[in-house]
């Protein structure tokens, strides 16, 4: 019987790092995947990352599977793709198809890295044609280049919905709207703020009642739910959209290593059902290991420090590794883990009011509830700064206003003008000494798009508004149009005076607008007439 | 690989749902331009693409009428799990057409419950 | 407020049907089961349900169930049990095989049965799907098939609204015995009481009858069964084969439902686990396209294993246990319980109820196990 | 080990919902009232409700269904959905042809011995 040192099963972000912990360890290691392209979901993950330099922020999540492939690839790796693990059976043994032929396979360690499944939410005329998961709308238009539908709908305003929506717009389509039931946005206030300055509503409190059309999805009612989720009468209303995309959460993928007889335990911390499993991630069953969403749901960046331990662990137990290097690793693994686990979004704080940031500032309703700062609450934040500095010349401002783990803007500043620290969940202030050269590093750098760099010095009555900008067509230099603010509404003529794209910006352009003075801490988002 | 580029003599529909250039990704790599039966009718794709994002790019919705409620069903989860796209592929019914490669000649017809024809009505 | 008229250990198809002939006269019923309704060989077997190459000892029961109670079961407990009355063909492919199953008919025969030889051709227009390997098989038409699953919590749901009171995860350990009768049960918790108890708890049965002196001979052995997707109709036998390599049928629903085996069920490492074996699914296809080439790109969707209890001889034992009175025994049924379990429920609750023997049950003694020599 | 359940009959009469014609199980196309009228007759598991309406064991293995029907359940049991077991994993994990099982790896050794 074919036998490796380590089976992976699943080649995303947890299972490709894993393999590559195991495989530089002198390990043989297979991976297999079901998938024709290798990475998982990081495929379909065409926005830049969180995190810190360590947990490749700021690079796309495509670019990360292609970086972590190759290494794979390099330690001898053998990644085998269109490869449906059926089943895992006793003394680590598994079944797999590939091509039309299955085959067993043994191994002396087995990680589990499935990932993660959609949830989804019932409701009438669900099962039309043109209501889509939110991962069939990125398997289309990001793997495929097919736009889901012309007009879509997003149901949840998790980081999935999100980052999804504004996906769509960026494959051409009309996002309609982003309905979500609870009361505030779930994901992360920059990524809704991206979406809501383009002008587009969300429908926090609402839920979709119903889809209608007879072979396809012609429209959408949604309607208002009160605090205990039920629907207030009266308060519905009806979207025209082609396309319902539905992203209301993940749960992990486990299904595997329940077949394998690991004891089971349902997490609602972990997104569902999951293994029971230790610190490295080894379940019940020696040597069946679980690394990524099927361990408990959470990001890619965290699936790829978890994938580590685990190959770390199941070197360990081959002995390729002494248990020193070991506890070192993990120390350090564990460190990098735990930067990506604090957050007012961590789930340890799931569920807890979301009042003030870890420094004390007030956190805005507005973004919670409608998806973009208010303009009288902007001028608290640290990373915005005051007007007597803002009338000296060109300055950054920083509308991160959530405790999240990403910290790519003090990194991308050569004169240090920006600072989080070492707990990269802190809002990031701007240091009021540090002159800014204009470069726009920050502004193409960071992931949430949340930094701009305003001149209000300069001739006439006017301000230039930089912004980053990734839709097509691109604007070019001298065209006119209009200045939109945080909400997406109407201010004020604009003119674009530059628009640069650089290599290290790896596609988010940086496009500075000419608007009206007094728009220059409003402007946030320019469309061309 | 070409990278993808639709003919003039491709449908409006094809020209909607295509996306030409990508602000990030730009261009996507596909393989050769095929056509295939969908029901009796030609329409055009590219070798390789699952053969649900080609009928999805033809503005084809309904992949399926199911058995109990005679109901259309299409593309649901897009990665092969749930299999609502399934439809007669070359004469062999429940094919997930959201998993399987496109190639050219391929006849891909509606499905019925788990057959060709509606044996209800 | 523990105490009954009878309890029953164990809801499978067995227990469940014995609680519904006996709720249907007002008995009051507990019936304890240790994990859920229908899973040990009530939800692991084929759906037989057959008369045909019966043990001569059973012969009575399942006639009796096909003749009176099968044909009218879903319209009495007012579920659908999915019974299909098709006929079964045992599928021969070499002159050996055929000699086997003349013989199994011969006896048959004597028992009265409708079942006859019939040639490969005759085979095929019964089933056209068949190979041509296929050289002859023996028929019997009164024999079909049912939904297993179904059945069972068809006769738990009748049974609990006429009012059974059903506990699951709650598992027998012992029978309570009092001046050498019973008095009741004990789970790991509780105790309950009743002077009547029948213990069907498949496997299990073995060590629940121990707490009170009695051993069964049986063993238990781990069989797999596989369901495929949905096809078109296509044929409505119950099949089985003379070399034993696979058996199943079309269910209503379109899935095929086909068991096997690999060989080595009855040396499993520890017995406790229920899991599939990595081989046996394939083993069990090997045997269907043996017969059905046809069905080779018809998908597998789900496989699963079940513990079945083999009685030493092949046949369960049912009855009363006289040397412990109240005690009553329904176990060991070896893998074809399920075609006959309406008449053995039915003929338990007669016997529980009113010491009446609607059937004749004294070949299934719990006492025939002597030695050989 | 198995969580204990006292199953009796129900005192009160089903009742239905406006919206029990919602499917839940797509591949089977069973809706939300067939589920909650199968709790109401016993069922009190997401396995029972499989056997009992083949909710959750269509083409898709209850990959979509199962968590919702785990909801319905507890909703209808009235406890939390954490005490309501998930349904049992089953291989294969993926539909595969009765042709390709019968030819895996170890078909060479089946034909020998």
């Amino acid at each position: 019987m074919e036998r490796y040192d380590l089976i992976v099963i699943g080649a995303g972000p947890a299972g490709l790092s894993a393999a590559i912990e195991a495989a530089s360890a002198g390990m043989s290691v297979v991976v297999y995947d079901e998938n024709s392209r290798p990475g998982g979901q990081l495929f379909k993950q065409i926005h830049k990352f969180f995190g810190s330099r360590e947990h490749k922020a700021k690079e796309r999540g495509f670019r990360i599977g292609e970086k972590l492939l190759a290494e794979a690839n390099d330690l001898g790796v053998k990644v085998m793709l269109s490869s449906t693990v059926l089943g895992v059976y006793e003394n680590r043994e598994i079944t797999v198809m590939t091509a039309s032929q299955v085959n067993h396979v043994k191994a002396s360690s087995i990680i589990i890295a499935t990932g993660a499944s959609e949830n989804m939410l019932p409701f009438k005329g669900w099962t039309l044609p043109g209501v889509i998961g939110a991962g069939a709308a990125q398997t289309m238009m990001n793997l495929h280049g097919v736009r889901p539908g012309k007009r879509v709908l997003m149901i949840g305003s998790g980081n999935v919905g999100l980052v999804v929506g504004y996906q769509i717009m960026q494959a051409g389509c009309t996002l309609a709207a982003v309905v979500d039931a609870s009361p505030t946005i779930g994901g992360y206030g920059v990524h809704a703020a991206k979406i809501a300055r383009t002008g587009l509503p969300f429908y926090t409190s609402h839920t979709i009642k119903e889809a209608h059309g007879s072979d396809r999805v012609e429209a959408a009612t949604i309607v208002e739910v009160d605090k205990s989720w039920n629907p207030v009468p009266g308060s519905e209303k009806r979207i025209e959209i082609d396309t319902i995309c539905i992203a209301v959460g993940l749960k992990p993928m486990s299904q595997l290593a329940a077949m394998a007889g690991c004891v089971m335990e349902e997490n609602p911390l972990k997104g569902g059902v999951v293994p029971v499993c230790d610190e490295f991630g080894e379940t019940s069953l020696a040597g069946v290991f679980v690394a990524g969403d099927v361990a408990g749901i959470e990001e890619a960046s965290s699936a790829m420090i978890q994938g580590k331990i685990a190959g770390a662990a199941s070197a360990l137990r081959m002995g390729c590794i002494s248990e020193d290097i070991f506890k070192s690793k993990c120390t350090e693994y564990r460190r990098s883990l735990e930067q990506l686990r604090e957050g007012m979004f961590a789930h340890k704080n799931r569920g807890k009011p979301k009042e003030s940031t870890d420094e004390g500032f007030k956190l805005s309703q507005s973004l919670l509830q409608r998806g973009f700062v208010a303009d009288v609450e902007i001028s608290h934040y640290p990373g915005v700064p005051p007007a007597e500095k803002r009338a000296r010349g060109i300055v950054p401002v920083i509308e991160c206003t959530q405790n999240i783990p990403c910290d790519p803007c003090q990194d991308a500043c050569r004169k240090g003008c920006i600072k989080v620290g070492t707990t990269i969940t802190k809002l990031p202030e701007i240091d009021a000494a540090v002159e800014c050269t204009g470069c726009g590093m920050c502004v193409v750098s960071c992931p949430g798009q949340a930094i701009f760099l305003i001149n209000e010095c300069v001739e006439g009555d006017f301000a230039n508004v930089s912004i980053p900008y990734e839709f097509h067509p691109l604007p070019n230099k001298g065209d006119k149009g209009i200045a939109l603010s945080r909400s997406g509404e109407y201010l004020g003529e604009a003119e674009v005076i530059s628009v640069v794209t650089s290599r290290a910006s790896d596609e988010t352009s940086m496009l500075t607008m000419r608007v009206c003075g007094e728009l220059s801490m409003k402007a946030r988002f320019f469309r061309a007439n | 690989m070409c990278s993808a580029s639709v003919s003039d003599s491709a449908s409006d529909e094809e020209n909607i749902m295509r996306i030409q250039n990508h602000p990030i990704l730009k261009q996507f790599e596909k393989g050769k331009a095929v056509s295939f039966y969908f029901d009796g009718r030609i329409l055009e794709g590219f070798e390789d693409e699952p053969i649900a994002v080609a009928l999805k790019a033809n503005g084809v919705m309904v992949h399926r009428y199911t058995s109990r409620d005679r109901k259309p069903r299409g593309i649901f989860c897009a990665i092969g799990r749930c299999t609502d796209c399934v439809m007669i592929v070359d004469g062999k019914p429940n094919v997930r057409t959201c998993i399987t490669p496109l190639r050219e000649g391929m006849k891909i017809e509606t499905q019925y419950g788990v057959s060709k024809e509606d044996q209800v009505k | 407020m523990n105490t009954y008229d009878v309890i029953i250990a164990g809801g499978g198809v067995i227990g469940c049907a014995t609680a519904y002939y006996l709720s249907k006269s007002g008995v009051k019923v507990l019936l304890l089961e240790r994990d859920e309704i229908g899973v040990g060989g009530s939800s692991r077997n084929g759906g037989g349900v057959r008369q045909s190459a019966r043990d001569l000892r059973e012969m009575p029961l399942a006639m009796y169930a096909v003749q009176n109670l099968w044909p009218t079961l879903s319209d009495e407990l007012g579920a659908d049990v999915e019974y299909c009355q098709g006929g079964n063909l045992r599928l021969a492919k070499t002159p050996e095989h055929i000699a086997f199953l003349e013989k199994m008919v011969a006896a048959g025969k004597s028992a009265g049965l409708k079942l006859e030889m019939i040639s490969g051709d005759e085979v095929r227009r019964l089933c056209p799907y068949l190979s041509d390997l296929v050289i002859g098989a023996s028929y019997c038409p009164t024999d079909g098939h049912g939904n297993p699953m179904r059945t069972t919590l068809a006769f738990y749901r009748k049974a609990r609204e006429l009012g059974v009171l059903f506990i699951t995860g709650e598992e027998v350990t012992s029978l309570k015995v009092k001046n050498g009768k019973i008095a009741g049960v004990c789970t790991r918790t509780e105790t309950y009481y009743a002077d009547r108890v029948l213990v069907a708890s498949g496997y299990g049965s073995r060590a629940i009858a121990a707490s009170a002196g009695i051993d069964l001979p049986m063993t238990k052995v781990l069989l797999e069964a596989l369901v495929t997707e949905a096809q078109p109709k296509m044929f409505e036998q119950m099949l089985g084969t003379a070399a034993a390599d696979f058996y199943g049928h079309q269910t209503s629903h379109g899935s095929f439902i086909f068991g096997g085996s690999s060989g080595y069920e009855n040396h499993e490492y520890e017995k406790t686990r229920r899991e599939t074996k990595s081989f046996t699914a394939s083993s069990i296809c090997r045997g269907i396209l043996g017969y059905f080439p046809g069905l080779s790109s018809v998908n597998v969707i789900r496989t699963w294993a079940g513990f079945v209890d083999e009685m030493c001889d092949h046949v369960p034992v049912i009855g009363k246990a006289d040397e412990v009175p109240g005690l009553y025994l329904a176990c060991g049924f070896s893998g074809h319980g399920y075609g006959i379990s309406p008449a053995v429920g039915k003929t338990l609750a007669a016997l529980i109820e009113k010491d009446e023997y609607l059937l004749p049950l004294d070949a299934l003694r719990y006492d025939r196990f002597v030695p050989r020599i | 080990m198995t969580k204990k359940i006292i199953r009796s009959k129900s005192p009160n009469t089903f009742t239905e919902l406006p919206d029990d014609w919602i499917i839940i199980c797509r591949c089977e196309e069973i809706t939300k009232g067939e589920i909650r009228r199968a709790v109401y007759e016993g069922m009190s598991t997401p396995n029972e409700i499989k056997r009992y309406l083949r909710a959750g064991m269509g083409l898709c293995q209850g990959q979509t269904c199962s968590h919702l029907i785990r909801f319905i359940v507890a909703r209808e049991l009235g406890i939390p959905a954490l005490e309501v077991p998930a349904p049992t994993s089953r291989a294969p994990a993926r539909p595969v042809e009765m042709g390709v099982l019968a030819n895996d790896g170890l078909k060479l050794q089946a034909v020998v011995n």
